[in-house]
């Protein structure tokens, strides 16, 4: 039924569906026309829906954000793209002081459905500032909303809600998964729910919980595990704000004993969110210390390191192990 | 070799003098008296306004607030200028044009007051509410602006900021931008020569604030701000060659802040009295005033009506306002987002608990 | 021998000595000249040293970072204040781009001591954007450091410290204390250690973790609590970024229960660290969830309904009340 | 009344055509031919870097690489405008003028190779290593260039960033606040009139860029980009104007970038062949060439001698560059601050521990 399509592929397909579905629908960015993205995840769009619909911006980074909240107030669904997370940073003052805040400081009056796109993290040897991924600080902006896929159909689904959401959202692609796997994904217009984690794999020993390109080395974990005769539930966080944290709750309720794996540096991480998420409300559940596999407390360092840096399937078993070992 | 690639000007406008004489043929509007006294007294009404702004806050009634005194002709230029469904994008300090265009004075005192609902103007759908990061709101019109090109709407967006603003790269990125795709918006600069205590000589080596639009590849003019009819001219004849698809236009409207930066301000710690006292000379309600009494459409009783009348209605303004009981604690998850994700509903109980618990 | 100094007055006093001890010192910002800050924690510092020691920059909150950083290059350490945090978004992109890794990056050829003020928080009737406090984005920059100071003292000793430090320091400072309190204030040049909580006070049942503003109502819930026969710890973490967990896992570990107090929004705030480096490292001494009293996560109202979204001491004290009596 | 009160004029300076031939009385350094064989020499050899680069990078051996082919005469002319107590500020595209300054090829393949000892210039400790995120250098010029204002230093900072980078905010800021102070700072604008895909046309309605100094109230020139002799003097009167307290100023030099816009793009997408084989007419390279066999300074035997010469010096830096074996995993937690908090030390202990493990 579907196709075979990687994860850009499917960024790609949703964004074509969305825009064919309704004429509001715009993508801005630079790059986004004929070139198609840097990524390509815009190619072909232009010459589908004409340069007045899929726009090239200068090199603006603080304007274009605030660009599409000027056209989201007027009946327009603007997608931004950014052609690196890195370069996200200008737009952190458009999104926290007016994007984010614009329906409740109007009181309902004017309303900001966008969404900004942005490939994130590591792992493709990219060149400096190319593989950051900063997802905790916009996920402590009260009003947004920060998803993040982990595979194909993830993309296609969780996209197209996002497009479809009245309120902004922001949108990270784990680019180290653009291309490296494929998934049948049905370009059936179906939205996947915002604001939910997915189970993506039982188990009643042990919860490990990640998000984007993580998921991957953190299921070849759980496989492992299973080898070893353990258990382990991974769930997919998703939505990184709001949180769902009554899925995690429930399933350490379970298991009595969690993981949580990212990329991005430790301190102020979206882990440290689940983990004192379980320190309050799932402190009576916890049978072992909650581990954090992430990123290390430095700047992501250049390419020839990065492997270093990134949680790899070992650090996460070892952190596995040290769960399930402790009494 | 070198030679000439490309050459620019910068041109200035201004009709009545400071002492209320004309210095050259007037627009058509300015042949109605009707209209130089409507924007007269929209002048009165929002000196009339700032000035029981300022008491309010003095005794306790208010938050910190900007008032417009000296600078009313330039926003009252760009509410006679801006048709209704244009879309005004203003500062903080353009409460004179906000009238206009339909917000009422009860609802500045609620923002100034430190409620959000001053932000939902009853009669005034569209147009965005004050911004306090400076310069922000030109990206916002920009965007308004490419809807409404995309839309192929005889429309424009109408944004000021002052000559503080200027400085800031996101008016820079967003004139630029305005440029690429000759957008309808028409960028005003309320120039008061201050951005709180930093005289306009340190915001830019620039002769002039008009001349950002040519970094930006637009067209830029200067006018004398405190000169309405100037102002209105210059503003109308802007937004139509934006409304007809000639472009994005900066204007950079001179005049002079009479007054305290804003109520928690002491302008007396880096200016001079007498800078200010000389600055009174060119202020623009008496100069209309004078043009009007010149032109025998004027007389003191009317001012007297007129004083009366502003009063009265600034006056029922506050007594609204002061009727606002505080919104319920709650109200902050309100609109936060269209619906109220699942993770915050524990946080908004707290709340209601605590609005229960006060009574 | 110190004067009774408020807050505002003992950052003015600081910045006066650390400009008297190195000319290489500087301050920049918006109206930090002849006006002496909108706050006047500059005030006289333009006479005292000179225009060109206490210059007053354009409304360009993404350029003047910048410029510290190639100052700060250049043998200068500049101090540059901003106006109020809810503007200090544009200086993110440099922060975190360039100022906290250009030593790392160039492998320490070049420096970048700079210190970056700004007053924060809620709770003085402040216009819209004027009451923010998103000190956990910053603290989630690697390679920055930033202090909060919650007394005049420590303002004081903790300014000298950022001053004198090698690399870039954020001092957020709480506005709501800038006039509200008295301390004496020797100006003995005595900088206080930076990457270290201070305990304000000791307790044997219960530890309270908070910093800024927010330390009033905690200090003042515990007086309660003694009252009330419990011994609540109050320790203040002052500097945010690197966080001191031993001191924090120490006194849990004596007390076994935790409760963080924080103004800004809860999600991605510096408390889920803290619970997190608890639900790890400190969990078997855990007798009770960790609790975190914080800002809601919602936009920081205006002001007539501020002190309903800030961390009141009753607040607090109901968040002790279940920590102790959790069994 | 309308009248003007300012006025601007942008003008371009170039001496040789595209074809060699002189247009104009030469600069006096043009008169030394060991001179001007040195530029031709840096332009060669960085050509020849750029090369070797991309096929580096096509057989896996560098990471993602960007050429400056066809656009060397710019970054030799920043090079030898340039005194060596300069400090420069450069974008990711401006190999030769680095290479004048002292950095060595095989530092710029160890960063475009993923390893941060690329940053550490054994040979220029002073100026600013690649800056990725675009036009936001500018600012960290103007923090030179005020640094040097201070300490009353002849220096001067010079600041280089694409067409593409002029819209960006930072770099307007940087212009704007260079200006308020008149700081000793040159801005050099490559106009390679390409931003990845987008157009120079699209970037900014502005007809030259040079304008953009207009907005920031400073001085701005063109040049011509392939004109290494126009660039070199254009900009050597810019840095000693600047350096004698004369302000700052904006240079645009025109050039084209002939290939893609780095070994991870394919110009081919967005832009027509016939374009890119008609300038390559006009690139800087064989117009010195020609300029200099007419003048009789070059022969044949002359120019293989110096493509081996380039070549070996290449080659040396890529041998020298492949025996860089990776820092060890703790490196990335070395100079990130000058001494490592403690918080940190049990993550530095982690991969220490990884270090031994992988033996
Ligand atoms: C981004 C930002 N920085 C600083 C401030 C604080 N501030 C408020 S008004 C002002 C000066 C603005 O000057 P100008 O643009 O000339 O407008 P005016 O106040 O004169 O109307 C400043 C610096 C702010 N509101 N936003
Ligand atoms: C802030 C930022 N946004 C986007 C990018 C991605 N990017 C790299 S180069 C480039 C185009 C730059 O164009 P220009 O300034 O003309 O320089 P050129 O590449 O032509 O030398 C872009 C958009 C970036 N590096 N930084
Ligand atoms: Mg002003
Ligand atoms: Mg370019």
């Amino acid at each position: 039924m579907g196709d075979q399509l990687t994860l850009v592929e499917a960024v790609r397909t949703a964004l074509g569906r969305a825009m064919e579905d309704d004429g509001n629908v715009i993508v801005l960015g630079e790059d986004v026309g004929l070139n198609g993205g840097v990524f390509r995840a815009t190619d072909g769009l232009a010459e589908r829906f004409g340069p007045d619909r899929v726009i090239d911006t200068p090199i603006s980074e603080s304007m274009f954000v605030g660009l599409a909240v000027g056209l989201a107030t007027q009946g327009f669904h603007p997608i931004v793209e950014y052609q690196f997370m890195g370069f996200m940073y200008p737009a952190l003052d458009q999104l926290a002081n007016h994007a984010s805040r614009l329906r409740n400081r109007t009181r309902g009056r004017l309303t900001c459905p966008l969404v900004v796109r942005a490939p994130y993290g590591g792992g493709v040897h990219a060149p400096e500032h190319h593989s950051e991924s900063f997802e905790a600080m916009l996920a402590h902006i009260p009003g947004l909303r920060v998803v993040i896929p982990s595979s194909p159909a993830k993309a296609y689904g969780l996209l197209l809600a996002a497009i479809r959401d009245p309120d902004p959202v922001v949108f990270l692609e784990p680019k180290r998964l653009y291309r490296s796997i494929r998934e049948e994904v049905d370009d059936d217009g179906g939205a996947l729910p915002l604001d939910r984690c997915f189970t993506l794999r039982g188990g009643d020993d042990l919860t490990m919980v990640s998000w984007g390109a993580s998921i991957a080395e953190t299921l070849a974990a759980a496989e492992v595990l299973a080898a070893e005769g353990v258990g382990a539930e991974v769930i997919d966080i998703a939505t990184i704000k709001p949180l769902d944290m009554d899925t995690i709750l429930a399933s350490v309720g379970r298991t009595g004993r969690c993981v949580i794996v990212h990329e991005a540096a430790r301190t102020g991480g979206v882990g440290a969110d689940i983990a004192a998420g379980l320190a309050d409300e799932g402190l009576t559940s916890l049978l072992a210390p909650v581990t954090r596999v992430t990123g290390y407390d430095t700047v992501m360092p250049l390419f020839r390191n990065e492997h270093h840096y990134l949680p790899s399937e070992q650090r996460i078993l070892d952190a596995a192990h040290r769960a399930m070992e402790f009494a | 070799m070198r030679h000439e690639v490309a050459s620019f000007r910068i041109r200035a406008t201004s009709y009545i003098g400071p002492d209320g004489t004309v210095a050259s043929d007037l627009p058509a509007f300015a042949s109605d008296p009707e209209q130089l006294i409507g924007m007269y007294r929209a002048m009165v009404l929002t000196r009339t306004f700032d000035a029981k702004a300022v008491a309010l806050q003095r005794t306790g009634r208010l938050g910190t607030f900007a008032s417009s005194l000296g600078q009313e002709a330039i926003a009252v230029g760009i509410g006679t200028a801006m048709a209704p469904d244009d879309v005004l994008v203003p500062s903080f300090r353009e409460q004179g044009a906000m009238f206009l265009r339909g917000v009422v004075p009860n609802e500045l005192l609620l923002y100034w007051g430190g409620d959000e609902r001053g932000n939902d103007f009853a009669g005034q759908r569209h147009d965005f509410p004050i911004c306090v990061p400076i310069g922000t709101q030109a990206a916002h019109a920009v965007g308004v602006a490419l809807a409404m090109q995309l839309n192929h709407e005889r429309r424009v967006a109408v944004c000021s900021f002052g000559d503080g603003a200027t400085s800031r790269g996101d008016v820079y990125e967003s004139m630029n931008f305005a440029g690429v795709r000759q957008l309808p918006v028409v960028f005003v600069i309320n120039n008061n020569q201050w951005a709180i205590s930093v005289p306009r000589s340190a915001q830019s080596a620039a002769v002039t604030l008009a001349q950002k639009a040519i970094g930006a590849g637009i067209a830029g003019e200067q006018v004398d701000g405190n000169d309405v009819i100037a102002v209105r001219a210059v503003l109308t004849d802007a937004i139509e060659r934006a409304r007809s698809g000639g472009g994005p236009m900066v204007v950079e409207a001179l005049t002079y802040r009479l007054t305290d930066h804003t109520t928690a301000d002491d302008a007396s710690r880096y200016r001079p009295d007498a800078e200010v006292s000389e600055r009174w000379k060119a202020e623009p309600i008496a100069r209309l005033r004078d043009f009007l009494v010149h032109q025998g459409h004027w007389a003191r009783e009317r001012e007297e009506q007129l004083i009366d009348e502003c009063a009265a209605e600034i006056d029922a303004a506050v007594q609204d306002y002061e009727g606002y009981r505080p919104m319920p604690p709650t109200s902050m998850f309100e609109h936060l987002y269209a619906t109220l994700p699942h993770a915050y509903l524990a946080q908004r109980a707290e709340l209601h608990e605590l609005e229960r618990l006060d009574g």
